[in-house]
Parts: structure tokens; C-alpha cells; sequence
């Protein structure tokens, strides 16, 4: 179903299905992992049955998560590529914030922030699949002080992952609109024009 | 008021904790620590004694069941016998893993027998084992005991049949041994002390 | 041991030489480490390698396998020529004094009276000069060439440190330091003690290895003394008691000596057995043998035992021959056997040559294995891939195997290294249709006595006659057992001071040897055991552990043969007026009316310093013997290398053929071909055991298992460099005789010797393996060694032969 | 009143205290390297008490057995040839958990209660707690704990907190044949250790010592060490132990300190909003659009 035939198509579903794969792969995740960093998280493994199976299923959902990932990684990468105008926009995302978006210079598919924030993902996702792989003790045996290195990178490159999707999360609602581009996959030509003017008259032609 | 670095992390560290668990509204269950249940507490002690060198360390033996006459005795541990002067309460690895020799899979708990030429061992009853080696015992006894030697003299002897006897087993075994052997004539006798 | 476990701790210098206590005995080796830890001892370990017992030592020196008199006549030589000896000892206590008969001689690596035919010696001029008065000669000033100090010091002067080193591969300047150690306890406060094992016995040598550290033992004056003795650290739980029981063909219960064809009648028996004193005053304590012999006689035949019929001397078997394990073999081998049982005894791992052993088995009519294990001997028969190669289509021994029970399953007593008699009790029932030991004997006996009461045979009397006293004759208990061994009254027993006081009732038990007759009024099953059940009751379950003495000697816990004594020679421990030489450890002293003190007077108790009665009262002359003509092979210890040598001679007598190995060890027809050459097989192996296994037991046992899983060989760094081997490689080890395969563990612990201008190279074999038990299976060891035993009582030569070893 | 028979001191993943009013004797046990003969008795002894068998394994060409501590050897002897200036020294050191007073197990361990350090000293795992994350492995800096293949919980040497806690000695320390292993309280066990000292000392061990390293707050379990000055000649004994600075920052400052980022960034968010209120297209630009539409 459509809601206005004149809205934007900005996701398709495959697009849709593989983000939210990975969405809530990575809720899971930082539930159970929340549980394991700090002990007043830790009830959260009752989400999962109990510890054990929170420490058995963490892993398993960490491969999903970043088999997705690649996926949208590459299904997205092209269009994050850096460009003068996003460094722009990076530099004035203080205006952004402030609620104050007039000035900002014109944007594709992605402003600054979207592609920093897809880039400093791909790295984090990297970082935590890596040192995740070397703390999986069931399959896995690393010399003990890579172990420990690969455990504070994970538990650091976690927070910092959570952080950001906080940032990301926050970011689609505070920009109203923004949701159901990965909900139902369109945007009004409104939302387009106003938050990427560029990829707008891409589309549109006009 | 002074505040290590110390104990600033500590104070963020329950200040945390504190309002996450206020904001989550989950608490830690509480966790039971208790020690594994001492496993001796009811077993029967025996005096008994080390069977490998003769250091004859003096062991207890745990058992299960009170000697009640429906409780099996069972052995679930052994460990030194602290009165004993010699070991007191001290054990080698053997002494220490005494319980898997009483308990080893390698325990005989039946009598058997290999036939002639057979490749297999044949369980038999405890009558018709002692029968067919006193059977056999007295035919060799009967056809080879040596009344008298060349010059006349009375020697009785049996060579034909030998034992070798254990140094494991008590003395009373040990005597009684003795005492049915060298009546039976039997001459070619030795023991592990030998050796 | 002459002395027990918990003296070691009273001990200045301990030396653990031909044996590895640490492995075999740690919790006996505790009492050594106290004595580190409570009175600064210091401990010497002497070994091929460097062992457990070493890794705690104060000083370490590495020996060649096999050259232990080497060593030790170099000490004695030291001792004497050094003048560090404790000289009213050695004046008083040994028969150092003593003339020897003029023609004594030795010359050329032979004692006088060789006989090479029959490889044995006549003794004719190994004896003291005989006084008028019947008494042996003595010089006390000790100058005479004759007498045994000179001919020592003599003997021994040969044994020069180049010499020692050159024979034993030790450095001359560890031997020395050794010798200096061992020299500082010759001062009378100062004591040594020797833990010794198989690691001397073992050895065509065996016994005379012993002798020589007894001769250092007397020369420092040793013997007797809290911290002192010469201390054989046995085998088994019970090995001592068994042997206490004499379960071997020399004996009868109690080492009375066991009838011979030459004894023709009770009377010959006796006389040849009852010595008469040597040195006025002395106790002569044999001087008792009829009064011992007569108590069991009566106690084996009870009413059937009378003067009349010379207590039924003819029941007896006489014996002809040899009947040790390796003659028995050696018989079965020449298809002169027709029945066997084994008693929780594995030969077919433990005696030399295992093929030698398979082939004897295979040509039985039948084989009764009595155990609660099974065990290699019982599937000598059977195919066990590389490990037991047989065809049993071609074996026609008809085997029986009988479930036994094991100690925690039987009530019994069990006689210590240290002599000390200690009862157990039942703790469960064994496994299945298992019984004990006394019940499948009783079975055996009854059936037997059954079908000869029935159906007659060939003399039936002992078997009929035999006492059976036993309220359930099927299940003699232990108790009435051990009443039997301790002896009891049969008639009244009078004092012999005043024949009208009835010291024991009739019915009674006896209260020690002292009370034994040889008139039929007792009756004793082992007269060293009388005692231990008296009409106090059961003293081998006493368990007061109290030690007012702190020397540790317990004596209210169990009962020590004999007479509950701790310390034998306990006499010498004091001077020759009664006071100590170390009043700090007191043993027992003269009181002024009578002997007394920390332990059971090794003395009459009455006997006065000034009586002169000495300490060794089981001899005739009352002193040690320092020249002792009871050996096969010697009067003094002699070097000769192993049957199995690295060496073409023996370095001491470079110029005699017939004197490299012992000259009067009994070699088989047949077996002189087996003795491997080291062109073949250049390497010296020695077998021993390892802490974590007992012989082939606990190889059934899972924790065991678990600590020492897998069958290894020890070479040292220079013999893997050259044969390439690395550890953890699996090696081939063949001797003569047969080869095992094994991990190789190359170790520093093992160094390469240089012995007289060759280096020789040790391969270390540990025992434990087997084809049946839940280790990982492996080879029996003893397909290597070679079935020699030692010239005075045939243990085999486990310690040292040749090997060769290959990488696989 | 919890089931607790020995009094609590920490409790893993737990960040309240602990019932602390009553005070209890701290144990130790100390274990004298110059008088082990590595007979293994204790481990035997181990296995035996607690009703673990490991695997029946193979030789590897020393003398080590079981080759390395696991979930059923929670001690092992390891054996060292040390050869220096012409002396052979067979150094042979009994290797299990070292019950440090300030356990990096402990502090890494994620489930409440699975790792419990009483009053008296003894870290324990109580692996219906454990939940198999080997956390403790990477927290403790002697590699002690092994994840059990079978169940995968976390096992080790327990020092024998059942006799303990009915006034027993740990297994190992009642076998010990030659009293290598003591037990008792822990300034029994450093007066003792003291002594033993003076004893090796005299017989040219200068560098004797104990080892109770300080960087885990001291352990009750002690080395009395001929050569205390190197204890990495005895199979390799850390020389100055301490949790992991990673471990440390892992389980130490980065946790509240990383909560707290991601509770800012959360409530930045939420503040952001309330303040500066969403982000809306504007309605200048939904117009135009609408007039477009309409032409």
C-alpha cells in the first residue's frame, strides 16, 4: 500500500529487511552484552533465559549481525562516499543541532553525518566482530593477553557503538518524517527536498 | 572532603549502578554462595592400612550406610589416618588413589577359566573351580610326591607344583599359607619378597 | 630395617643409595625431610640419575648401574685410611678383633677355595682361629695380620678414589666430598642412617651391596643408635610380614631354616641349627632354635606331634635344591612342573625374561591365579597385539583365576618395613563372588582333605593331621589366626629358676619367646611374632600413639617383632659400661639394676656391663661381623661388574677373566647365551619404579592412570644428540632378551659417565606397564631383563644389563 | 540468612557488600618448594576429594601429568631441570588457583555469585552461577581457571572450602607426604615460611623467600622458593603478578565510566529534544510542493 503515490521511494525492502536485520541483532546484542559488562545489567540475560544461554546466544547473534552488516555494507557503501559538501556539512552540524538547518549546504542521499556515522559504524563493527571472535571461548583459544585486549576493545568499542546508535535512533526521530523511510520505504518529497535537497532533484528531475 | 581517584571511580561506579538499576527497574538477584556439602558427614570410618609399600600407612575408609544391616556398605573415600605415627594422615599418589584400586574395572568378581587351547575365559561357580584344582592338585600330589630320596632318607617332597605367594596379603593368610602348603610337600615356593 | 620410619627423623646424614625413597616411600622419606627441617641433617643422594629423593638433596653424586661396592669399599677405605672410624666400637661391637684362619686368602678378584666347576666356594679356610677353650682367638690391640681389621684394611686399600672413580663414573671430587661427609658421624654423638631398596638388591651383587654399607654402618658405629641402622625400605604392605611368615622354600616360619636331605631325623635337624657361644658370656640367643622349632611343630600337628615320633619331623618336606622364583621358572621352563599358582602375584611382569616366563607358563597342565585383579600372568595365554604375542590354540595350560579381596575388604595384620606388626579392619564387602585369601585357601585345603579322608593317596598324614582349630573351619578368622602365631600354653610352663612357678596356665597365651619350651608344653606358629596377641589381648591393635621419648618410637602403637623392640642392636647404642654415646637420643641405658630406657633392651635385661655380654646377641660371638663367612660370594665385599657389563674386565682385577662378574652366582644352562655383549648393546639400562605407579597394581587404578598414563624410557641430552632422538619421540629399546617400545623423556637428569676411559651412557626404564589395566598399554619391562640372579639369594639382576635404543 | 556456611567477604557481579560484621581466621596454604619431591600425591589427593577424573593421557616426554591444569586437574605439578655454573636443580612447583586477596577472577566474572571469596580467603566458583564466559580465565594473572568441555562452566581449585569450612585441611595439604604442603592460618603459614627460609639460607640458598606477591594483594596460597629472587625458573611463576592493567580497565573505570557516556548520550538525546524540538519540513516547502501538485 502506498500512502501518496507522489512519495519518495528511499529504501526498497530488501534494503528495509536488511536494516532491520541487523537492528535488531544489534539490540539483542547490547542487551545481553549490557548484561555482561555491568552487573546492573545483568538481569537483562533473563530476556534471553538466564546467563548461559545469553552467553551461548550473544556469539551466534553477533555472526547474524555482521553478516547483515556486510551486506548493507556493501549495498551502502558507494553511496557513502565522502564528498567537499559533507565535510561542509560536518562543519557546520553545530547550526543542525541547534535546529537551524537553513544554511546548511545542499545534500544527496546522505548528509555528512549519515556517511561519518556509516563509516565509523563499519569500522566499530569490524573492531567488535574481530575482538568478539577472540573472546568466544567455546570455539576459540587466544594467548590470554590477547584475550584481555580483545575484551576491553570490545566492551570500549560497544559503548561507543551504543552511543552512536543512540545518536542514529535519536536522529530519526528528532528529524521528523525520517522513520518511515525504513518502515514503509518512502519519504515525502517535502521531507527530500527539505533534508536532501540534491538526491530530491536526482529523483524528481526537477 | 577528599576524594582519591580511587574511590571517585567507586563513587561513579555505584552512583551508576544505583540509578541504572532506579531507571531500569531491575535489581541483581540475590546470590546464595554456599560450600559443596562436606561428603562425610554421615559415613562409617574404618581403621585400615595402605596395601602397596611397606611404609604401612595407616587409611581411613569412608563408607556409606551406618552398618545398618539394609545399608551397603559402600566405599566413597579414602584418606591417611592422622593417628598413625608413622604417615600421620599423610599419603603417597598410590595411597591417595586407593579408591580406584578398590573400585578399578579390572576387579575379578567371579571365578573363570581358560580351557586348553581356548581364547576365551569361561565363568564357572566358586564349587567346581575349587573342585577341579583340588582334582588337579591331588593327581600331580598323588603321582609326583617323593616319599623317599636315593639314599632312603624320608623327604617328602612335592616339586611339581609350585606358588608363588602374596606379599600383599596379611599375615594370617600369609601363615595359613604356609601352613597348608609345606604340609602339602610343596617345596617350590617363593614370594615377592624375592623380588 | 634395623631401625623404623619415624628414626630417620633422629639422624644427622642421610643416604639414600640403591634407592630412590622419595619415589618409593615418600611418606617413609617425610621422616627424612623432618630430620632436614628439625635437626639440620643433611642428605646425600648416590643414583644413575638424578631422582626424586635428589631433587631434595643437599649433595648429589651420579653412579654407573652396578658399581656400588666400587663406591662403598673407596669409603671404607677412606674410613680406615683416614683413622675416621669410632674405634671403641668398632674394638667392642665387631669382630674386628677376631683371627682368621691362616689359609684365608685373596688373590686376583678370588677369595680362597674357588671352585670353578660349580661357580661356588668352599669355606674351609673362611673361619676364626679356635682357641683351646673352645672360644674364638681375638688380638685386641688389632695389629695382628691375621685378625679381621687388618685383613680389612687390606682388602679395602685397593679401593683407591682414582680407582672408585674410574670403576663408577663418579667425579673424584664428589666421592671425596662424600666420604668427608660421611667420616663427620664416625664421632660417637653422630649418626648416619642408609635408606637402601631394590636398588641394591637387584644386582648379581645384591647382598653384598648391602654388607659393605654395613660395614661402614660398623665402622662408624652406627649400628643400634636412634638415627642410625642399616634401613632396607621394603616393597609391599606386607612384604616384611610374609617374609616374617617365610613364604619361601629356605624357611619355615619365623627363619628357622628349613629341613634338608642331609637332615635326616629331628636330632640332625637340631644340632645343625643350635650354635654353641663363640666368646665367653655370650647370649647366643639361637642357642633357643628347639625351643622355636618344637612350638610351631606342635602347633602345625597339635596332639599328633609327640617325642615319640620326633614331633612328626617326617611330615616336613625335605628340600634338594633351589626353589626361588627363578629356579622354579627355570624348572617349569625344563617341563618339570606340572601345576602353578600365583597369590596376588604377577610374574609375568615382575621375574626377568618374560619370554622365558611365557614359554615356562604355556608348558603347565595347570595355572590357579589367586587375585583380585586381573592380572598379565592370568592372559599370559592371550593375544594382546605387539604387547602379548601368542597363539592360544597352542597353549594348553588350563587357567583358573579366582577373584580375591583386597585390604579394605579383609580384616588382617600387616607387618611394616620397620617390623611393626599393625592390625585393620574390614571396611565393605569385595566386588561379586570375591573372597579373601584365608577362605580360598581353606576351600582348597578342606576339599583336599575331604577327597584324601575318602579316597587315600600319597601320605596323607600331614594333610589329615594338619591343626584346623578354627570355629568355622571354612573361614579361619584372623583373630584365631594371629592367637596361633603368638602361641600359647599347652601344658603349664614352669619358670626355669624355680621349676614350681607356673608362669603361663595352660590354655594361655604366651607373653613372648622367653616363654616358649622345646618339651611340647607350647606351641607357637612364629616364634619372632610371640607375643603379639598375649593374654592382654590383640597388641597389634593397640593405637596409643604417645611418645614420651620424642625419638618416636610409639611403643604402645601395634606390636614390633621382635618383643615390641624398635631399634635392634639397641645395646650398642651405649658404651661399653651402659651410658650412651648420645645421651640426647637414649635408646636404652644401664640403670644399675637393669637395662632401660626409650625402648625394648636388644640385651638380656639383667646383663651387667661388666658381664660383657655384647650387643649382637643373634650371633654366636655377640659382635658384628665385619668378615662374614655365611656369604656365597665372600667374606668381604668384592666389586664385580654386572653379568651384563659395558666393560670387557673388571677394572679391580684387569688381568682375571673368571672374576669380571661374581663368581659364585648360580648361572642356568642356557642363560650365559642370553647375557647380551656391549659391542651389540653398548648402553647400561636400569629398571625402577615411579611414584606414581606401585609395581603392575596401579596401572589398574584410574587416578593413577591419570598421573603417569603412558610408558616412557629416561636418556640423558648426550645420547639423544647422538642418536637423534628428541623428547617425546618414540623409541625401540632391545636388549638380548627381547625390546620395548616407549616415549623417550630426554633429560639432564641423566648424565653420560666416564667410566675407565669409555663413555658409558644410562638408559632409565621405568617398570609400570602392561597389556592389561586402564594406562595406556605398553610393553612389560621385564622382557629386557636378564634371569641372573644374586649369588646369596637370587634376586635378579633388574639393575643393570645392556640395552641398545633405536628411534621408531 | 543465606546458606552460606563460611562467611562472605566479595561476591562477583555484585555491587553491594557483602555481610562483613564477623571477623574469621584468614587461612593459607603455603607450599614449600624445597621439600617437594612432585610426587603428585596431591593431585591424586585432588581428585580423589572432589570426584574428578580427567582423561587418561599420554606421555610427552616430561614428566608433567596431566601436561597442563583443566576443568578436572585443578592442580598439577610442573617440573623444571635448571642447570646453572655445573648444578642440577629438578625445581618442581605444584601450579593451582593462588586464592589472591584481590582475585582478577573475581573482578572479571559477569554473574552474580558464580566466583565467591569468603572471609577466610578461599575464592570459590560456584558453577551453578557460572554461566561459561571464561571471563575469570582473562581476569586471573596466574591462568588458573579452565572452562570444563562438558559443561562449559568455569572450574578450579576450590582450596578445599568444604573441609575448610568444617575445620579440615585441603586435601592436597593433609597428603602431602613430606609436608611440602602446609595449611593453616596465614600468619601461621608466614612464621613457618619464615623458618624454612632461615633453614635453606643455611644451606646456600641466599635468595630464599616467600612468595605472597603484593601486586594481587598477597595470596593464600604461598611459595617458599629457593630462588625467590627468580621465581620464573620454577616453570614459569609470574615474577611480579598483578591484574592485567587491561583487565583492570576493562572491569575497573571503563565500566561506570562507559555507562555513564552512553546514559549522557541518552539523555542528551532526550534533552535535545525538549529543548530544541523536532526537526520538522517546513511549511514553506510542503506549500510549494502542494502548488507544484496542483498546476
Amino acid at each position: 500500500m502506498i500512502r501518496n503515490p507522489k512519495d519518495l521511494q528511499r529504501y526498497t525492502a530488501e534494503e528495509r529487511a536488511n536494516h532491520w536485520i541487523v537492528g535488531i541483532c544489534f539490540i539483542l546484542l547490547a542487551l545481553s552484552g549490557l548484561a555482561f559488562f555491568h552487573p546492573a545489567f545483568y538481569p537483562l540475560t533473563q530476556l534471553f533465559g538466564g546467563g548461559v544461554w545469553a552467553r551461548i546466544l550473544h556469539p551466534i547473534i553477533g555472526w547474524l549481525m555482521m553478516i547483515g552488516f556486510v551486506v548493507m555494507y556493501f549495498r551502502f557503501k558507494a553511496l557513502n562516499r565522502m564528498e567537499p559538501a559533507d565535510r561542509e556539512w560536518l562543519d557546520r552540524v553545530g547550526e543542525m543541532m541547534d535546529g537551524n538547518d537553513h544554511n546548511m549546504p545542499e545534500q544527496g542521499k546522505y548528509n555528512g553525518g549519515q556517511k561519518a556515522m556509516f563509516w565509523a559504524m563499519s569500522v566499530c563493527m569490524l573492531l567488535l566482530f574481530v575482538s568478539g571472535i577472540i573472546l568466544w571461548r567455546a570455539y576459540f583459544s587466544f594467548p590470554v593477553d590477547v584475550v584481555r585486549l580483545g575484551a576491553v576493545v570490545h566492551a570500549a568499542v560497544a559503548a561507543i557503538m551504543i552511543a552512536m546508535i543512540f545518536v542514529h535512533v535519536y536522529a530519526a526521530l528528532w528529524v521528523r518524517g525520517t522513520v518511515r523511510a525504513m518502515v514503509y520505504g518512502t519519504v515525502t518529497r517535502a521531507w527530500a527536498k527539505q533534508h536532501h535537497r540534491a538526491w530530491y532533484r536526482q529523483v524528481t528531475g526537477k | 572532603m577528599q576524594v582519591s581517584r580511587r574511590q571517585f571511580f567507586k563513587i561513579c561506579g555505584a552512583g551508576m549502578s544505583g540509578s541504572s538499576i532506579a531507571l531500569m527497574g531491575f535489581s541483581p538477584t540475590s546470590a546464595l554462595a554456599e560450600v559443596r556439602s562436606y561428603k562425610l558427614a554421615h559415613a562409617t570410618e574404618t581403621r585400615n592400612m595402605c596395601p602397596y609399600c611397606s611404609v604401612s600407612c595407616g587409611v581411613l575408609i569412608y563408607t556409606t550406610g551406618d552398618k545398618s544391616k539394609n545399608a551397603k556398605a559402600d566405599i566413597i573415600h579414602i584418606e591417611g589416618d592422622p593417628d598413625n605415627p608413622v604417615n600421620r594422615g599423610t599419603l603417597c599418589p598410590k595411597g591417595a588413589g586407593l579408591m580406584d584400586m578398590v573400585k578399578s574395572p579390572n576387579r575379578l568378581k567371579f571365578p573363570e577359566v581358560r580351557e586348553a587351547g581356548s581364547n576365551e575365559w569361561k565363568r564357572i561357580s566358586w564349587d567346581d573351580a575349587i573342585n577341579r584344582i583340588a582334582a588337579h592338585v591331588k593327581k600331580d600330589r598323588d603321582a609326583n610326591l617323593i616319599e623317599k630320596n636315593a639314599d632312603g632318607v624320608t623327604v617328602n617332597r612335592w616339586n611339581t607344583t609350585g606358588f608363588l605367594a602374596s606379599s600383599a596379603a596379611g599375615n594370617e593368610a600369609g601363615y595359613l599359607t604356609s601352613k597348608i602348603l609345606r604340609n602339602l610337600g610343596v617345596v617350590a615356593l617363593d614370594t615377592q619378597a624375592r623380588i | 630395617m634395623t631401625n623404623h620410619w619415624v628414626d630417620l627423623k633422629n639422624s644427622d646424614l642421610v643416604i639414600v643409595m640403591g634407592g630412590n625413597a622419595a619415589e618409593a616411600h615418600p611418606c617413609g622419606f617425610k621422616w627424612v625431610i623432618e630430620a632436614k627441617k628439625d635437626r639440620k641433617a643433611r642428605l646425600i643422594v648416590v643414583d644413575p640419575r638424578f631422582t626424586r629423593s635428589a631433587a631434595v638433596s643437599d649433595f648429589y653424586a651420579p653412579i654407573r648401574a652396578g658399581s656400588d661396592i666400587a663406591f662403598l669399599g673407596g669409603v671404607i677405605n677412606y674410613l680406615l685410611s683416614k683413622d675416621k672410624i669410632h674405634h671403641e666400637y668398632v674394638k667392642n661391637y665387631t669382630n674386628a678383633a677376631f683371627l682368621i684362619d691362616e689359609g684365608f686368602k685373596f688373590e686376583d678378584g678370588l677369595f680362597s677355595g674357588y671352585n670353578a666347576e660349580k661357580r661356588s666356594y668352599g669355606k674351609d679356610t673362611w673361619k676364626y682361629q679356635i682357641g683351646k677353650d673352645g672360644f674364638a682367638m681375638v688380638d685386641p690391640t688389632l695389629e695382628s695380620p691375621n685378625c679381621v681389621f687388618q685383613l680389612m684394611k687390606k682388602h679395602y686399600s685397593r679401593y683407591t678414589p682414582e680407582l672408585v672413580s674410574k670403576t663408577t663414573g663418579t667425579p673424584q671430587d664428589a666421592f671425596l666430598k662424600i666420604c668427608e661427609m660421611m667420616a663427620e658421624t664416625s664421632a660417637p654423638d653422630k649418626t648416619m642412617t642408609i635408606c637402601y631398596a631394590l636398588g641394591w638388591t637387584e644386582h648379581s651383587v645384591g647382598s653384598q651391596n648391602i654388607r659393605t654399607m654395613a660395614l661402614i654402618q660398623l665402622l662408624l658405629g652406627n649400628m643400634g643408635m636412634a638415627g642410625g641402622g642399616i634401613n632396607a625400605l621394603r616393597g609391599h604392605a606386607n612384604v616384611q610380614g610374609i617374609t616374617d611368615m617365610c613364604l619361601y622354600s629356605e624357611v619355615l616360619p619365623g627363619y628357622l631354616s628349613a629341613p634338608t636331605d642331609a637332615d635326616v631325623d629331628r636330632k640332625t635337624y637340631l644340632e645343625k641349627r643350635t650354635p654353641k657361644a663363640l666368646r665367653p658370656n655370650q647370649m647366643n640367643f639361637p642357642q633357643n632354635f628347639p625351643k622355636w622349632f618344637t612350638s610351631l611343630q606342635k602347633a602345625w600337628y597339635g596332639a599328633a606331634a609327640t617325642d615319640k615320633n620326633d614331633y612328626a619331623y617326617d611330615w616336613l618336606p625335605k628340600k634338594d635344591a633351589a626353589y626361588d622364583v627363578l629356579a622354579i621358572f627355570e624348572r617349569m621352563h625344563q617341563g618339570k612342573m606340572n601345576g602353578f599358582f600365583c597369590q596376588g602375584f604377577n610374574p609375568l611382569a615382575s621375574v626377568a625374561n618374560k619370554k622365558k616366563v611365557a614359554d615356562a607358563l604355556a608348558k603347565l597342565k595347570f595355572l590357579v591365579v589367586i587375585d583380585p585383579l586381573a592380572t598379565d600372568t592370568s592372559e599370559f595365554w592371550k593375544p594382546h597385539g605387539e604387547f602379548n604375542e601368542v597363539d592360544p590354540t597352542k597353549v594348553a595350560t588350563e587357567v583358573f583365576r579366582l577373584p580375591a579381596n583386597l585390604f579394605a575388604e579383609e580384616t588382617a595384620s600387616f607387618t611394616s618395613s620397620g617390623r611393626v606388626i599393625q592390625w585393620h579392619w574390614k571396611a565393605a564387602d569385595g566386588p561379586g563372588e570375591s573372597k579373601g585369601d584365608i577362605e580360598i585357601l581353606a576351600a582348597l585345603f578342606l576339599k583336599l582333605k575331604a577327597m584324601y579322608a575318602k579316597d587315600g593317596g600319597k601320605l596323607p598324614e600331614p594333610i589329615l593331621n594338619l591343626t584346623w582349630p578354627y570355629r568355622i573351619p571354612a573361614k579361619p578368622s584372623p583373630a584365631e589366626l594371629l592367637m596361633e602365631i603368638s602361641g600359647k600354653a599347652l601344658g603349664d610352663v614352669f619358670d626355669p629358676k624355680d621349676k614350681t612357678k607356673v608362669i603361663v596356665k595352660a590354655g594361655e597365651q604366651v607373653a613372648g619367646f622367653a616363654q616358649l619350651r622345646d618339651d611340647g608344653s607350647t606351641q607357637c606358629g612364629n616364634w619372632i611374632y610371640s607375643g603379639c596377641w598375649s593374654q592382654a589381648g590383640n597388641l597389634t591393635a593397640r593405637r596409643d600413639n604417645s611418645d614420651p621419648s620424642g625419638l618416636g618410637q610409639t611403643l604402645l602403637w601395634g606390636f614390633a617383632w621382635p618383643a615390641n623392640r624398635r631399634i635392634l642392636y639397641n645395646r650398642a647404642s651405649c658404651d661399653v659400661s651402659g651410658k650412651p654415646w648420645d645421651a640426647k637420643r637414649t635408646v636404652i641405658k644401664w640403670t644399675g639394676t637393669a637395662w632401660g630406657g626409650n625402648d625394648v633392651p636388644d640385651m638380656r635385661p639383667d646383663a651387667a656391663p661388666d658381664e660383657s655380654v655384647m650387643p649382637f646377641i643373634m650371633t654366636p660371638e655377640g659382635v658384628a661381623r665385619l668378615f662374614a663367612p655365611a656369604m656365597a660370594d665372600g667374606p668381604f665385599p668384592e666389586h664385580y661388574e654386572p653379568f651384563e657389563t659395558p666393560l670387557d674386565k673388571n677394572p679391580f682385577h684387569p688381568g682375571n677373566p673368571k672374576a669380571i662378574s661374581n663368581p659364585a652366582a648360580r648361572v642356568f644352562k642356557g642363560d650365559m647365551e642370553t647375557f647380551g655383549k656391549a659391542k651389540d648393546f653398548p648402553y647400561v639400562a636400569t629398571t625402577y619404579r615411579l611414584v606414581e605407579h606401585f609395581h603392575y597394581w596401579t596401572k589398574h587404578s584410574m587416578i593413577n592412570a591419570v598421573l603417569q598414563p603412558d610408558q616412557f624410557v629416561e636418556i640423558s641430552e648426550q645420547l639423544a644428540q647422538e642418536k637423534g632422538i628428541a623428547t617425546g619421540d618414540k623409541v625401540k629399546v632391545r636388549s638380548n632378551r627381547g625390546f620395548i617400545k616407549a616415549v623417550a623423556v630426554v633429560t639432564k637428569r641423566i648424565k653420560t659417565l666416564d667410566v675407565d676411559g669409555k663413555k658409558v651412557h644410562t638408559v632409565g626404564i621405568p617398570i609400570h606397564w602392561g597389556f592389561k589395566g586402564v594406562t595406556k598399554p605398553g610393553f612389560i619391562t621385564n622382557t629386557l631383563t636378564p634371569f641372573v640372579g644374586d649369588a646369596n639369594c637370587q634376586t635378579p639382576e633388574y639393575k643393570a644389563f645392556l640395552v641398545n635404543i633405536e628411534k621408531i | 540468612m543465606a546458606l552460606q556456611s563460611l562467611d562472605i567477604a566479595r561476591r562477583s557481579a555484585t555491587t553491594t557488600p557483602a555481610p562483613g560484621v564477623r571477623q574469621t581466621t584468614e587461612v593459607a596454604k603455603l607450599i614449600d618448594v624445597s621439600t617437594c619431591i612432585g610426587c603428585k600425591a596431591c593431585q591424586a589427593a585432588c581428585m580423589e576429594w572432589n570426584d574428578i577424573r580427567d582423561e587418561v593421557g599420554i606421555n610427552h616426554g616430561v614428566y608433567d601429568n596431566p601436561i597442563d591444569l583443566t576443568a578436572k586437574s585443578w592442580t598439577v605439578m610442573r617440573f623444571a631441570e635448571v642447570e646453572e655454573k655445573g648444578k642440577l636443580e629438578w625445581l618442581i612447583r605444584k601450579d593451582g588457583c593462588m586464592h589472591c586477596a584481590d582475585p582478577g577472577c573475581l573482578k572479571a566474572c559477569p554473574a552474580p555469585g558464580a566466583i565467591i571469596q569468603y572471609a577466610n580467603g578461599i575464592v570459590d566458583f560456584h558453577q551453578e552461577n557460572c554461566i561459561g564466559c571464561g571471563y575469570c580465565i582473562t581476569g586471573c594473572p596466574f591462568n588458573i581457571p579452565r572452562i570444563s568441555q562438558e559443561d562449559s562452566k568455569a572450574y578450579k581449585c576450590s582450596l578445599c572450602s568444604d573441609r575448610v569450612a568444617v575445620g579440615q585441611a585441603p586435601a592436597c595439604a593433609k597428603v602431602c607426604p613430606t609436608g611440602a604442603i602446609q595449611f593453616g592460618s596465614k600468619e601461621q603459614m608466614k612464621d613457618y615460611a619464615a623458618k624454612r627460609i632461615v633453614d635453606l639460607k643455611s644451606r646456600g640458598y641466599d635468595k630464599a623467600g616467600l612468595y605472597d606477591p603484593a601486586g594481587v594483594g598477597g595470596t593464600h596460597v604461598m611459595y617458599v622458593l629457593h630462588h625467590a629472587d627468580r621465581p620464573e625458573l620454577y616453570k614459569g611463576l609470574p615474577n611480579d603478578p598483578s591484574i592485567s592493567p587491561l583487565v583492570s580497565l576493562w572491569k575497573g573505570f571503563a565500566k561506570p565510566l562507559a555507562t555513564v557516556a552512553m546514559a549522557a548520550v541518552a539523555l542528551g538525546s532526550l534533552f535535545h529534544y525538549v529543548m530544541k524540538g523536532p526537526n520538522e519540513v517546513s511549511k514553506e516547502l510542503e506549500d510549494e510542493l502542494e502548488k507544484e501538485d496542483a498546476k
